[in-house]
């Protein structure tokens, strides 16, 4: 063997779960050439705490506090999938108050906001520039206050239960909201723009690194911000439409290059979006009303034998929820897809051939891989 | 009738508890009603305590007096007196003690409205409210037990 | 919806089908039917996606159920393709050779249902779990709190008294129609 | 690449010149949001210690521990919350019956010790007791139903026209729905008096399994159905849901359980040793609590005879409850269930003179549960007059098919079930009818529901009125003399009504009723028993196994209890069933000791 | 300075002949036996030593559960943690706070032990939300561990689901304060009790295939 032979002999890294650069606790076991990654497989099952099994055997409200830990920086969907699904199996989905589904909206786009201000941070943190990721996060810390307001707590909220939301919006929220988040994010864009989309680092590192090839797009169902950096401008929110969503008046954002510069690019524009849907929320939501249906007795509530699958965006792209039924007062089976099962997965380890070592942190970030969500 | 002192007031008023203890002593004795003799027994028991606080107050201890006012019910006032006999039961028992007591209470009242003397005119409504306080007790019982649905 | 149904009535056995919403159908088929259905669902229909592919467990029945979801990316509508097979030793064909993510879900159901999957990579091979040697969880059969009892102890001190019982016991509550023992 | 893009991350350094907005490190500068869930507080006076917190709690973090003593409605339990558990969803405090759970704002606790995260909230002092903000339970948001499904009721016009029930009675989907409803925490198993096993056979029916219903339901009582019907519901007054909202319809579940079955013995299972075979039982008085000792005993081989003075068994039940509230065939269906179980029933048969001597010797034991037949005269002047009657009887003979005739107006003296009952009947009977109540509304001891129905049906109630006297008036009819009343503070119980002298009202109608009370009767008995028995009130004194200071004499019904009421007579008679088995020997003698403590489940 | 209890179990008994765990400074671990002999000075030097130690706790960039997420705001100038001294270090070699945010499965079990031991000494471990002290939300769970003082030191505990960032910088505060006092000394006491706490791990984690101490 020569020498050169032997320096471009196949090296074994297992990049994670103790990584800096990794997105959350998992892992990547890679193969490299020099520097350059020949092969990786995901590894997962860090965080597996067998949601699904402990819902089969919790009731349908005991299910909230747990489904909603499924997905840390965005617990809200899950909250809202659960409930959607089991409405609509249970048929109290036509008694959902007006102001319950405005309320839910608004909490859906704030916690995409707070995710996508997460993971714009993270996208130049995974390129050692710290600065952006500080201002992000002190922004969704932000957007985290409003959420304590609004919900009774900063993270977890469990917000959202079949037949509406759990408490009314409380005085002067819609003033707070403007002044003390939306205004301050929209201040701050500029300057992020400058940081990261203006930097020369951050062009050098993002342009054209991790392309998706658009013909993935429909047999893989890639979705989210990964997808419309495809320029498809695919969109649950338009496609299948859910809550008030058909009544706002929004554009799906779209962009091309499909590379991690315009999946970046995607979510900065979704964050002022989403900014503007917040707005439009707390503008046409009805200030009186009730803000939940009236419930039967949760702890003895059955819901008949059926089974459907209900999908939300979330900031990562689409979220479903399978729900299966049996008549009795648990769930028979409740599955949880996630966007990360397919990108953190299936499309990680079919982009990781040819990428850099260095990029595969920017990478993950981008494909915004949520390892809970893919094992639950 | 006509007192010249406390003390022949006083008299007077330990005599009028016997009698009622004597009285009820005799009818005790020929009620049927099981528990009923014991219950005219207890009452003459009762009695013998008025005569006793009595003899305290004639002794110069004025403590024994009910102090404030005393709730009327006013509930033996419009009920029929009953007379002893018997076949008595508990609701007739009741409503023969608040009657006598109601009377000995009349009967101080119309003393007092009869006496010029101020300080006599005191101990006859002293005595008045005592007799007062023994009639509340039963009307409390009558009311409780046997208007307890009404 | 109802014209993808009849064209696939045309084709294929249907063994029941039920539509959930304006924009989701369900259908059930034999387990031989399931890849021929979707193998001509992908190329001939706009049902191209592969968004879901789940178990049911239906323990007292003796079956499980796989559930395929479809999805028409474009029309923005989706179709449950429903198939129920044995519970002992069950097999059922992979679909990875049509969808290549399907290999991750037939990974994880190999895991924590222990359906197995000829043909398809990475049978066998840990997804989720860490040296596991008990039931597959995710089957009904397989109880979790038990195994925490076993695995995972708690911390010692709590006691309960349930409220029914206790009050029950404490007032005297007793039967008349049976005897005690 | 351009300059512009070598530079534009440099403006970065702008942000030097920002207003800094670091949260500073000094205790309370962020407090928790005012509905933030933090730590739980607990009122330990409101709480009932239902258990429901506990019951919903997903994560197994609250046990119920003893804290207080054990009363009707307050189980003297307290939630103990496990921090190492508590995931801070407040389920808890939004399923909280008695809404006194609750969370406060306050965040921080941190220690060395994993041990020292548990305490229970309004029993073990903690800084954030009391705190007043915090996570709160909120009207618009509910996850027990604190509605009751409506019951049908006749209409109030239709229903004076007619002896038919009131009460139509919950159909299968109602009784469904409204049996989900219970939380099962068993507070209104201490209420009964019969410790009924309520939550299960709620719980059986919420599960559509009627004859396990029925079957937990005849487990402790005998007389359901009349129960389902007339029950006092000392259940439902207790009922945690009822704390806030309305009730369980307890009664009303059962009522449609026991209205399913029309066989009961083929639908009841039985399992019991024939333990009392060759034994003999004398029961006096068909009530209530004599039919239930029968029954009991009889399905353990006792041969049991019930002697009734009136042409039909039930007792109060029987000829005091009017038809449109308890029907005839519902109670001979009973009857017939006693006949199936083998008792000897011996009707219009007054026991007198020597005969309880003659029982006693033929017997193994006697059970007495004669009830109060004898009513309280009302002492007012005019009594004695025709046309004054007693509410008692105007019931009984109503009941057993005499002719009765009240007139066109009738005024009822009293505020008892039997005054609406009496009222209800003379409104049927075309009287225009008003009762006059001594006391305020509130202070009437007839059932809340049974006044509404009265007042529906046009009876007039005035409160505070304190019959004078009775007098006859130049045209035959009888001019009733009332006094008003005001209400006087007393040092125990309830305030009591004190005449305002000087006003009298006066009414003149065709009947007076008088209902304001009965008392017991002794004088069948023979003297020397009836001493060892009875006191002056009529009331008797028994022990723990319902026996009385006569040996081999066991009593119950509204004779022993001061509660007067169907349900209570049931639990006397259940402990007579008990207390006679003990008495020959069959049971052990109770052991007096301290209720052992409790059914520890640890997790 | 208090005794630390050893949690009763059932699943290993406690190592027999197991000593009471050293005082600081009485010569244990890492040259400490060079310390000088008078015990006044030696007294001093603890003080001294622990105060340092207090000041720059230097925290694992480890998010091993869902309560990871609430210290990357710690991190910024909202809520700063640079100020208390401490700051994310990448790897085990550079810290010496390890926190365990949340729950464990048993597969990070393995990892989180792993990177404890090559974590050098003194080191602590601050058991983050409630699921590190009784299960909390993953109490029925088959894969998530219920108590982690069976597996590892823990040498201060911050409950809540999860714990808000100030109540992360309360935690932090404790821990410098029992690190000042010299009460922090989890590392002793895994040290001392290696065997029970190796018998406890192995318990669990069936296929054991590292090493017995990951230096």
């Amino acid at each position: 063997m020569t020498t050169t032979e032997t320096l471009r002999r196949r090296v074994q890294l297992w990049f994670g779960p103790q990584h800096p650069g990794i997105t959350g606790n998992m892992s990547v076991q890679a193969w490299l050439e020099g520097d350059t990654l020949t092969q990786g497989i995901t590894h997962v099952g860090y965080l597996h705490r067998a949601f699904e099994k402990l819902m089969e055997r919790r009731k349908f409200i005991q299910s909230f506090p747990i489904v909603c830990r499924i997905c840390v920086p965005e617990p809200d969907t899950n909250e809202y999938l659960l409930a959607a699904a089991l409405e609509e199996l249970s048929g109290l989905d036509r008694e959902v108050p007006e102001k319950a589904l405005w309320i839910r909206t608004l909490v859906l786009e704030m916690s995409r906001l707070a995710a996508m201000l997460q993971v714009l941070g993270g996208h130049v943190g995974s390129m050692g520039l710290g600065v952006v990721p500080n201002w992000t996060y002190t922004l969704r810390d932000y957007v985290l206050d409003r959420f304590e307001e609004l919900t009774g707590a900063r993270v977890y909220h469990m917000y959202t239960v079949f037949g509406g939301v759990r408490r009314d919006l409380p005085e002067g929220f819609a003033e707070r909201m403007e002044t003390e988040v939306l205004a301050k994010i929209e201040a701050k864009l500029p300057v992020i723009d400058n940081a990261i989309f203006d930097s020369s680092v951050f062009r050098k590192r993002a342009i054209g690194v991790g392309v998706v090839p658009e013909e993935w797009a429909d047999e893989m169902g890639i979705s989210g911000p990964v997808v419309r950096a495809m320029g498809i401008p695919r969109d649950t929110r338009k496609d299948f439409p859910y809550l008030k969503y058909p009544e706002l008046d929004f554009e799906v954002v779209t962009t091309t290059g499909s590379d991690i510069y315009a999946r970046a690019w995607i979510r900065r524009q979704e964050i002022a979006q989403s900014v503007d849907l917040i707005r439009q929320i707390l503008r046409r939501m009805p200030t009186e009303g009730p803000y939940c249906a009236k419930l039967p007795n949760m702890l003895t509530w059955t819901i008949p034998p059926g089974q459907t699958y209900v999908r939300a965006e979330a900031s990562r792209g689409e979220m479903g929820y399978y729900v299966v039924t049996d008549g009795s007062d648990k769930m028979r089976r409740v599955h949880v897809r996630g966007p990360s099962y397919v990108h953190g997965v299936s499309l990680l380890e079919r982009l990781i051939p040819g990428t850099n070592i260095a990029d595969l942190s920017p990478l993950m970030v981008s494909l915004q891989t949520c390892p809970p969500e893919i094992e639950r | 009738m006509q007192f010249d002192s406390i003390e022949e007031i006083l008299d007077f008023a330990i005599g009028k508890e016997m009698e009622a203890h004597d009285m009820y002593m005799d009818i005790a004795g020929k009620v049927k009603r099981p528990g009923l003799e014991k219950t005219f027994l207890e009452l003459a028991q009762m009695e013998l305590g008025h005569k006793a606080r009595l003899e305290q107050v004639k002794a110069g201890d004025l403590s024994g007096f009910a102090a404030g006012e005393v709730q009327n019910l006013k509930i033996s006032d419009h009920l029929v007196d009953v007379k002893p006999h018997p076949n008595m039961d508990y609701q007739e028992a009741l409503l023969f003690a608040m009657k006598a007591e109601q009377r000995a209470h009349d009967l101080y009242v119309d003393l007092a409205r009869a006496t010029s003397d101020p300080g006599l005119r005191e101990l006859f409504k002293g005595l008045a409210k005592e007799e007062l306080k023994h009639k509340l007790f039963f009307e409390t019982e009558y009311d409780d037990v046997i208007l307890e649905g009404n | 919806m109802k014209t993808i149904i009849d064209d696939i009535r045309a084709r294929f056995s249907v063994e029941w089908e039920h539509e959930q919403r304006a924009d989701l159908a369900q259908i059930g088929v034999a387990p031989g039917t399931v890849v021929p259905l979707l193998t001509w669902m992908k190329l001939h229909t706009p049902f191209v996606q592969l968004n879901h592919l789940s178990v049911v467990d239906w323990l007292e029945d003796g079956e499980f159920q796989l559930t395929y979801l479809l999805t028409d990316p474009h029309g923005h509508r989706s179709l449950m393709v429903c198939t129920r097979i044995p519970r002992e030793e069950a097999t059922m064909e992979s679909v990875h050779e049509l969808w290549p993510q399907a290999v991750t879900y037939e990974q994880e159901i190999n895991e924590m249902f222990g359906i197995h999957f000829p043909g398809s990579p990475r049978q066998g091979v840990p997804f989720i779990l860490e040296g596991w040697d008990d039931l597959p969880p995710m089957r009904r059969d397989f109880d979790t709190v038990a195994y925490m009892h076993a695995h995972h102890p708690s911390r010692p001190g709590r006691e309960h008294v349930d409220p029914r019982v206790y009050v029950g016991k404490v007032f005297g509550e007793r039967g008349y129609l049976h005897d005690d023992d | 690449m351009s300059l512009k893009n070598t530079l534009a991350p440099f403006s970065a350094w702008m942000q030097a010149f920002s207003k800094p907005f670091t949260v500073p490190d000094e205790p309370g500068v962020r407090p928790g949001a005012p509905r933030y869930r933090g730590w739980h507080i607990n009122d330990r006076e409101t709480c009932i210690g239902c258990g429901t917190c506990a019951e919903i709690c997903q994560n197994v973090a609250i046990d119920m521990v003893p804290v207080d003593e054990p009363t009707k409605g307050d189980s003297g339990l307290r939630p103990k919350v496990d921090y190492g558990r508590c995931c801070w969803c407040a389920l808890c405090v939004d399923v909280c019956p008695s809404g006194s759970l609750a969370m406060s704002n306050e965040y921080v606790w941190v220690d060395h010790d994993g041990d020292a995260f548990r305490y229970t909230p309004g029993v073990d002092e903690k800084p954030w007791d009391g705190a007043e903000l915090g996570w709160r339970k909120d009207e618009g948001f509910d996850i027990v139903d604190h509605e009751r499904v409506p019951m049908g009721h006749l209409d109030p016009e239709e229903r004076i026209h007619t002896w038919a029930e009131v009460v139509v009675g919950y159909t299968e989907e109602e009784a469904r729905r409204e049996a989900a409803r219970c939380v099962e925490c068993g507070l209104c198993v201490a209420a009964c008096p019969a410790h009924m096993h309520i939550p299960d056979y709620i719980a059986a029916i919420r599960d559509g399994d009627d004859v396990r219903a029925l079957n937990v339901i005849y487990d402790n009582n005998s007389m359901p159905e009349m129960c389902g019907k007339v029950c006092t519901r000392r259940c439902e007054s207790v009922c945690s849901i009822g704390v806030n909202g309305d009730p369980l319809a307890i009664r009303w579940l059962k009522r449609y359980v026991t209205e399913r079955f029309d066989d009961l013995k083929s639908v009841l299972d039985v399992d019991v040793e024939r333990v009392g075979e060759g034994r003999k039982i004398a029961v006096i008085g068909g009530g209530p609590s004599g039919i239930t000792v029968a029954y009991y005993l009889a399905i353990r081989g006792f041969e049991v005879t019930i002697h009734e003075a009136l042409p039909q068994l039930g007792g109060a039940t029987f000829f005091g409850i009017p038809k449109y509230r308890f029907p005839m065939p519902s109670l001979e269906k009973q009857i017939k269930l006693l006949e199936d179980a083998g008792v000897k029933i011996v009707t219009n048969h007054r026991v007198e003179g020597d005969e309880l001597r003659r029982m006693l010797e033929e017997n193994d034991a006697v059970f007495i549960g004669t009830g109060l037949m004898k009513p309280y005269r009302l002492g007012a002047e005019g009594e004695d007059l025709p046309g004054v009657v007693y509410a008692l009887d105007l019931l009984r003979d109503k009941n057993i098919g005499r002719e009765v005739e009240v007139g066109e107006r009738v005024v009822v003296v009293g505020g008892g079930n039997v005054a609406i009952d009496a009222a209800r009947v003379s409104r049927r009977l075309g009287a225009e009818v008003t009762i006059a109540y001594r006391r305020r509304i509130v202070d009437m001891p007839a059932d809340d529901e049974e006044i509404e129905d009265a007042e529906a049906e046009g009876v007039e109630i005035i409160p505070q009125a304190i019959p004078l006297r009775v007098e006859r008036t130049d045209d035959g009819r009888l001019d009733f003399v009332w006094g008003p009343a005001e209400m006087v503070p007393s040092d125990r119980g309830r305030p009591r009504p004190k005449l305002i002298e000087g006003v009298e009202h006066h009414m003149v109608v065709d009947r007076v009723i008088v209902a304001i009370g009965q008392s017991a009767d002794h004088s069948w008995m023979p003297p020397d028993i009836a001493e060892k028995v009875a006191d002056a009130k009529g009331w008797i004194t028994v022990d723990h196994n319902g026996m009385t200071g006569h040996r081999g004499i066991f009593a119950g019904g509204d004779l022993v209890n001061d509660t007067a009421d169907a349900i209570s007579a049931i639990a006397d008679g259940l402990r007579a069933v008990e207390g006679i088995q003990r008495f020959l020997g069959i049971l052990p003698e109770r052991e007096e000791t301290e209720p052992e403590i409790p059914v520890i489940t640890v997790r | 300075m208090e005794k630390r209890k050893l949690p009763v179990l059932p699943v290993a008994a406690p190592p027999e002949g197991s000593r009471p765990h050293a005082p600081l400074g009485e010569g244990c671990f890492l040259g400490e036996e060079e310390l000088p002999k008078a015990p006044a000075l030696k007294e001093a030097l603890a003080t001294i030593k622990n105060w340092f130690r207090a000041q720059s706790l230097w925290v694992m960039a480890y998010g091993t559960g869902c309560g990871a997420i609430e210290l990357r705001p710690l991190t910024t100038a909202r809520f700063d943690m640079e100020r208390f001294g401490m700051a994310m270090r990448p790897t085990p070699r550079q810290s010496n706070v390890l926190i365990v945010s949340g729950y464990l499965a048993t597969k990070s079990l393995k990892r989180v032990i792993r990177a404890y031991e090559q974590m050098p000494s003194p080191k602590w471990i601050v058991g983050l939300g409630s699921c590190t002290i009784n299960g909390g939300m993953y109490w029925d769970s088959y894969n998530t561990i219920n108590r982690l003082d069976l597996y590892l030191p823990v040498d201060v505990y911050i409950a809540g689901c999860m714990p808000r960032p100030e109540a992360l910088i309360e935690g932090f505060k404790y821990l410098m304060e029992r690190v000042k006092k010299g009460e922090a000394n989890g590392w002793h006491h895994y040290l001392e009790n290696l065997d029970w706490y190796k018998a406890n791990q192995k318990k669990l984690i069936t296929d054991w295939n590292l090493p017995d101490y990951n230096w």
